[in-house]
């Protein structure tokens, strides 16, 4: 026997005759867990999507253990011990958390062959538990938050009990206290002899956790490394393809703003619906405002209220000292908000419409010529951000469902960009993005606070909002608790212990 | 007392009942005043559970039963329409059943597929009277009172001989028929084939087109005129259908067209005294058809007997008595938009 | 962990407005109508005869609607069905093989359906409409449009005419393929796949669970009971014609929609589905016991319906 | 920039298919009924005359399913059109109020329709069902069911009856409401907007669409649009009648899909749903042509929908 567990051999798939992925090599040894690195619309997901017959290769070849497979769905992989957490989520969300964990792997009792619901609400229980996720099973995924989501994707793919688990960007949506958890976990299951793929494209998780590194570049392998045998530097090369300069360090901003009146203030603000609880904060022209948090701590309900998506609530919101009203969302858009939702597929986008539908969506108004909408208006202002954000798509008519995770991502971002507002509301504007254009969106948002324009972000990723941040303010339970300076925050370290708190 | 009008024509009978028996006349029914009065203090009630009741012929009907039952002091309790689906006219007379009617006027759907329902209301102790057509198995004075029937084969044979005298005997004609198992409908189109084929045998009947729903009749009749361009003359088996041969001809500029149907429906009776393509029609006279069954109704929860088979002879309708025949058929002045055709 | 995310138990409108729905109507006829025997066991038995074949598409058509797919052949089906038993009984070929032609019928059709929708990817609303058509032209050239009677009394009695004591064979049929419809859609496999497919076929095909597969099954399954749907016509009218089932889809999807299940899948309930069917048993019934015309039927009857449903949406 | 935008369009088989199903049966029918006329320029015409008014449903319909809705009540709301606009000019009140009361007997229900599903949240699907019957109870009630008679002759000539030359005016009817509809789907802010709510009604909603309102605004087009067919229906006619446009709504559903709008929403085009009618329209006319029976014809027609999808798919 082989030390490989799998072995996939000359690889070759296209879409519409676009190659994307090319002669790629890919070895998962026994045990280890070996990161997939790579920049958005790589590969990566394609390359295990071949691997658990969800698409089917064009070239190449896979052995498991040394014997030659042909994996035509995903229940022949499931039948080689491979179980994948999606980028995109598998997840029903009609059904409940309990009924899509055991999807397609329902306890029966006994006799009757029917569903045991009971075991598999306990079995559900305990799942949760391990993972420290105080959540019903009865309660339908479509009441969850992404993270949440996530969470329960990830106890999904564990449940099955699988020697080779495959995780496509698991802890996007996760912040720094699941991420932990989910490492604890990792750290269980190699005690277990499970092989790990893991994909993401947080650098510093990499080199927590991972044994080998194989970087994939334009749907070729560059190369499979030692993790312990490479720098960060080195391994964002190899990403990007070049040396990128700017990394995630904080400079302190030049044109500093005045502080003296706030453009947006936000008073003893409450919601019925949610947890949000007498919530007070400042925001100033020019500044950039981080928002940090635990996950569930009532972030994205802070900014979705403010954005009016929320009609039950209590307090003010003052622009420019005045008092206003938002009554939903296009009355906000109206006053100069824009807000960058979290949840990418269920708020952000609709995946049936292509990408230039989906960017003009925010400003159709403005593609007009003599009342009606111009088609060339809209193809200029489209091909200026697929441009400006690095969009990877064959076309501007491609379906944005089919577009890779972190380039759905950047059509969002390049939508609400579109509508030029003065108060940027962004939550979790980076993920699933790539290394190299996370850099170009904390520079985009510099420059929007440099232009004078206002900015509120929310992000789990502490290094991407220290990075970023004039002023870091900390939530908990649906309060805002804290509110740092941040050339008052040392380390990371120090952030992380003020969000534990 | 009450009595069915002596206007009636007096033509010959051509239909023959369910069961073969010749028909009598609808004029020799009616209710002397002692036997009006033992009906009115019995506080009766009836239930009219038609198959359709969205035409000319339906209205005619249930107004007619409406006013004469009053006149009886016989409250109706329900009236139902099966638009045309045996289930729901099962359904119907199920739920009718519930309001515990002495009698119940209906015609039947489907002779078959709706016998058994009936039968249940023959083992209530309901009595029946018929329309046009008696469930299956059904025996006379047993199960039921009697039937009153138009003589649709008469109008069919009526509907023939105005569209031969148009053609002077001869020409080339088409039939719209529906294309249904219904008992009415299938009498009217034998008697019209018949007819021309018997008697007129310089008229060719060189297009047969059939519909299921009456809104197809347009598209027929286009489809007709369109392989026979030089067609004299369409006969469409009742008005509905007619108004659909008329909308076809009209803008192919077929004014030359000769149609002849059967019912004096509003539509059909204007386009004839406009001396539009309509040359001519049959009518049933469904008023009086819905007094002879009240009436037979009445003589039923007297228990006495009837004959078994009444029928309503045949009108023929031309532009020339348009007018009276309207009165006729329907018990009330023809509308304005008519009448002024006249002035 | 502080993050505490317990069972706010929403009560989806869907799940429970048809029974409010319901009592509403079902209460309000029986005080005003209540003199005209609204409430005799006789009326409540038609009621339960008059809906039990409308519920047993109906129970077909939740798992189709769960799948996210329609069938606007069922009525179609019933008619081919109760004629081509019918013509079997009338041969004297015997219950049995009534009973295997009846459900082989709709099987037959439902198959068909289920392929042009699941393998060769047709979206079922065109496949089925072009099937109601088909179908219902082969019931009618079948036997030329004619009637075909059924004189096996065995076979009337227990497929639709019969009754046990006061209680209608139809409402054992009704309640048979009820119980066997909910456990079916709540404790196997295939019923948990259903809905996962309407739910979200993607996340169900990523999941492993097979979809086409699955759709090809719950169109089967609608086309047999609409079979057995025609087999209990054919029984309770004594009888087979072309004409059986005209208009039910609609009835049947509106029982189904009215009962709960989403129009888009992935949320169903049998019990609704049933309650949703007596619901417009009853209305129907009521409104006919009520000794309207029939234009004001027409007019109350869909009135009755939009504020019986926003009135339990109100609650 | 690694990869460059070309504008490649990209044939979609919603986008497609229903133009080569409709040249597949088009060519087969001008082959076989040659002899019989089928290519005769009455015969284009009468094609298209029963053809247009479908188209003018259609093209409201779309909206509405692109919106991810139904209305099952375009067929009832013909009828009531028809019967208004017919008892106005009867009264003698002239073209100009026939207009008006005909199009707001249209869009009245249309109103009544969108606050129901837009305002009280139930599935358009049970409201424009539990309309249906009411408006068609309605229009029996108006005129207790009998026809009226329009004498008319400049409405009767403007309105469906009338020609240009060889052109019928409903021609002209369709391609005016299909070049309106044509442009407000695809150059207007509410047309992107209906796709949008029904692609993802809540990332529309966040994303400013008053996702309401649209829902709103859609089922008044559609009554409107109905409102407009009855007029033409009416015209075509010379009168009114409760009947008019009985199960319309299935034909202009299947138009509509058949054309390539997504019955889930999201997705539509309005040349699709023209095409669509004409294709259905050219099936019915054919069969009749070709002299078939009525089962025959039903027969046919189902499987040369299904057949000319499949067919139009597999290319
Ligand atoms: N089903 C599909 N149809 C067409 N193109 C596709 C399809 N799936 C993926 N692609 C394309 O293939 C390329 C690779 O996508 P993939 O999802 O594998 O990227 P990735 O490396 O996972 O990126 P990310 O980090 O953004 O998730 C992308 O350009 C994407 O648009
Ligand atoms: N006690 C609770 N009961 C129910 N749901 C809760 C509770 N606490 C948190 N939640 C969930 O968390 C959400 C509130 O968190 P929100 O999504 O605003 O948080 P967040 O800080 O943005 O975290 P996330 O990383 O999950 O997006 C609620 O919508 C709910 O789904
Ligand atoms: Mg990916
Ligand atoms: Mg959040």
């Amino acid at each position: 026997m082989s030390e490989n567990i799998i072995e996939m051999k000359n690889i070759g798939k296209s879409f519409n005759k676009t190659k994307v992925l090319n002669d790629v090599n890919f070895n998962l040894k026994n045990g280890e867990v070996h990161a997939l690195v790579g920049g958005n619309g790589a590969g990566k997901s394609t390359l295990m999507k071949i691997l658990t017959g969800v698409y089917t290769k064009e070239e190449g070849k896979i052995y498991i253990e040394g014997s030659l497979v042909d994996i035509k769905n995903l229940n022949d992989a499931e039948n080689y011990g491979i179980s994948i957490i999606f980028q995109e989520l598998s997840l029903v969300p009609t059904l409940s958390v309990a009924e899509n964990i055991f999807l397609n792997n329902e306890p029966k009792k006994n006799k009757s062959k029917l569903i045991n619901d009971k075991k598999m609400i306990e079995e559900t229980k305990k799942l949760l538990n391990d993972l420290e996720l105080e959540i019903d099973p009865k309660i339908r995924i479509s009441e969850l938050s992404v993270g949440y989501a996530q969470m329960i994707e990830i106890a999904k793919a564990v449940s099955k009990d699988a020697k080779i688990l495959i995780m496509d960007e698991p802890t996007a949506a996760l912040s720094e206290n699941e991420t932990t958890l989910l490492f604890d976990f990792i750290d269980k299951l190699k005690e277990k002899n499970v092989s790990i793929i893991y994909i993401s494209h947080r650098m510093e998780e990499i080199f927590k956790i991972t044994d080998r590194i194989t970087i994939l570049r334009n749907g070729k392998k560059i190369t499979t490394v030692k993790t312990s045998q490479i720098d960060m530097d080195k391994l964002i090369e190899y990403i990007v393809g070049k040396n990128l300069e700017e990394k995630f360090e904080w400079k302190p901003r030049k044109n500093s703003f005045k502080k003296d009146k706030p453009v947006l203030e936000v008073k003893n603000f409450s919601s019925f619906k949610s947890n949000l609880n007498d919530v007070n904060f400042k925001l100033f022209k020019g500044e950039i405002l981080g928002v940090a948090g635990l996950m569930g701590s009532g972030r994205s309900e802070m900014v979705e209220t403010i954005f009016g998506l929320d009609d039950k609530k209590t307090g003010q919101i003052l622009l420019d000292g005045k008092e206003i009203s938002i009554k939903n969302a296009e009355d906000a858009m109206d006053k100069g908000f824009a807000l960058i939702p979290e949840d990418r597929r269920e708020e952000g986008l609709i995946l049936d419409h292509s990408v230039k539908e989906n960017i003009l969506l925010t400003v159709f108004d403005e593609t007009k010529s003599r009342l009606l909408i111009n088609n060339n208006i809209g193809k200029d202002i489209t091909n200026n951000y697929i441009d400006k954000l690095n969009i990877v798509t064959d076309s501007m008519h491609k379906k944005v469902s089919l577009l890779s995770g972190g380039n759905q991502q950047k059509v969002v971002l390049a939508k609400w960009l579109a509508t030029e507002p003065r108060i940027y509301l962004l939550d979790e504007p980076t993920i699933g993005v790539d290394i190299g254009a996370k850099t170009e969106i904390m520079e985009i948002i510099r420059e929007i606070a440099n232009s004078g324009k206002s900015v509120l972000v929310i992000s789990s990723e502490l290094r991407e909002l220290m990075a970023v941040s004039d002023r870091i303010l900390i939530m908990s339970e649906g309060k805002v608790v804290d509110s740092f300076e941040r050339s008052e925050i040392r380390s990371e370290e120090d952030l992380q212990h003020a969000i534990q708190n | 007392g009450i009595s069915v009008t002596d206007e009636l024509p007096d033509r010959e009978i051509y239909s023959n009942g369910p069961r073969g028996n010749k028909a009598t006349s609808a004029k020799t029914l009616s209710l002397s005043e002692d036997e009006l009065k033992e009906i009115k203090s019995g506080n009766y009630k009836a239930a009219i559970v038609m198959h359709y009741a969205g035409n000319d012929w339906s209205r005619a009907q249930i107004n007619a039963l409406r006013e004469t039952f009053s006149k009886m002091n016989i409250e109706v309790v329900a009236v139902t329409d099966a638009q045309f689906s045996v289930e729901k006219q099962t359904s119907d007379i199920e739920t009718v059943m519930a309001r515990q009617p002495d009698v119940i006027i209906s015609i039947p759907v489907d002779p078959t597929a709706t016998a058994n329902a009936f039968r249940l209301a023959v083992n209530a102790g309901i009595k029946l009277v018929f329309m046009d057509n008696v469930p299956a198995g059904f025996t006379p004075g047993e199960d039921y009172a009697s039937v009153v029937s138009a003589d649709n084969y008469g109008n069919g044979v009526v509907a023939a001989e105005i569209m031969a005298e148009e053609l002077n005997g001869k020409g080339t004609v088409g039939i719209v028929y529906h294309d249904a198992d219904f008992f009415v409908t299938a009498q009217r189109y034998e008697a019209f084939k018949t007819t021309i084929i018997e008697n007129y045998p310089n008229i060719e009947i060189v297009e047969e087109g059939g519909f299921n729903n009456p809104s197809e009749a347009s598209n027929v009749a286009s489809s007709m005129l369109t392989r026979n361009p030089t067609l004299d003359g369409i006969f469409a088996v009742w008005d509905v259908p007619a108004e659909g041969v008329l909308s076809a001809a009209r803008p192919m500029g077929r004014s030359d067209l000769k149609i002849t149907t059967i019912d004096l429906g509003e539509n059909v009776a204007l386009d004839m005294a406009r001396g539009g393509m309509i040359k001519g029609l049959g009518a049933q006279i469904p008023y009086w058809q819905g007094v002879s069954e009240a009436i037979i109704a009445g003589k039923a929860l007297l228990e006495k007997d009837v004959e078994p088979y009444y029928a309503v002879p045949a009108l023929r309708v031309t532009r020339e008595n348009l007018l009276e025949s309207w009165k006729t058929v329907y018990n009330s002045e023809a509308p304005e938009n008519i009448k002024n055709q006249y002035e | 962990m502080q993050s505490k995310i317990k069972g706010r138990f929403r009560f989806d409108w869907q799940q429970n407005i048809v029974f409010i729905a319901f009592a509403f109507v079902f209460i309000f006829f029986a005080i005003t109508l209540y003199k005209d025997g609204f409430l005799s066991v006789f009326n409540i038995a038609n009621i339960f005869r008059q809906t039990a074949i409308i519920s047993v598409m109906a129970i077909g058509m939740t798992f189709v609607i769960s799948a996210g797919e329609i069938d606007l052949s069922v009525g179609s089906i019933t008619a081919l069905s109760a004629l081509s038993t019918a013509l079997v009984l009338d041969a004297g070929l015997g219950i049995i093989i009534a009973l295997i032609v009846g459900l082989a019928t709709g099987m037959f059709f439902g198959v068909v359906n289920g392929f042009f929708v699941s393998q060769i990817g047709i979206p079922s609303f065109l496949v089925t409409l072009g099937m109601m058509g088909t179908i219902r032209g082969t019931a009618m050239w079948l036997t030329d449009t004619k009637p075909i009677p059924i004189l096996n009394d065995t076979y009337n009695f227990w497929f639709g005419s019969g009754n046990i004591g006061l209680i209608p064979i139809l409402f054992f049929w009704m309640i048979l393929i009820g119980l066997i419809g909910y456990v079916v859609y709540n404790k196997t496999t295939f019923g948990r796949h259903t809905l996962a497919v309407g739910g979200n076929e993607k996340a169900a095909k990523y999941t492993g669970v097979k979809t086409s597969l699955i759709k090809f099954k719950v169109m089967a399954l609608s086309g047999l009971m609409a079979g057995l749907a025609g087999m209990l016509y054919a029984g309770r009218m004594q009888s087979g014609r072309y004409t059986f089932g005209e208009g039910d889809e609609l009835s049947v999807i509106a029982a189904v929609i009215l009962g709960g299940t989403s129009l888009f899948g992935g949320m169903g309930t049998i019990i609704g589905t049933l309650v949703g069917a007596l619901l417009m048993g009853v209305i129907n019934n009521g409104l006919i016991i009520a000794g309207l015309d029939v234009s004001q039927q027409m007019i109350i009857r869909g009135l009755i319906i939009i504020l019986a449903v926003a009135l339990g949406k109100k609650k």
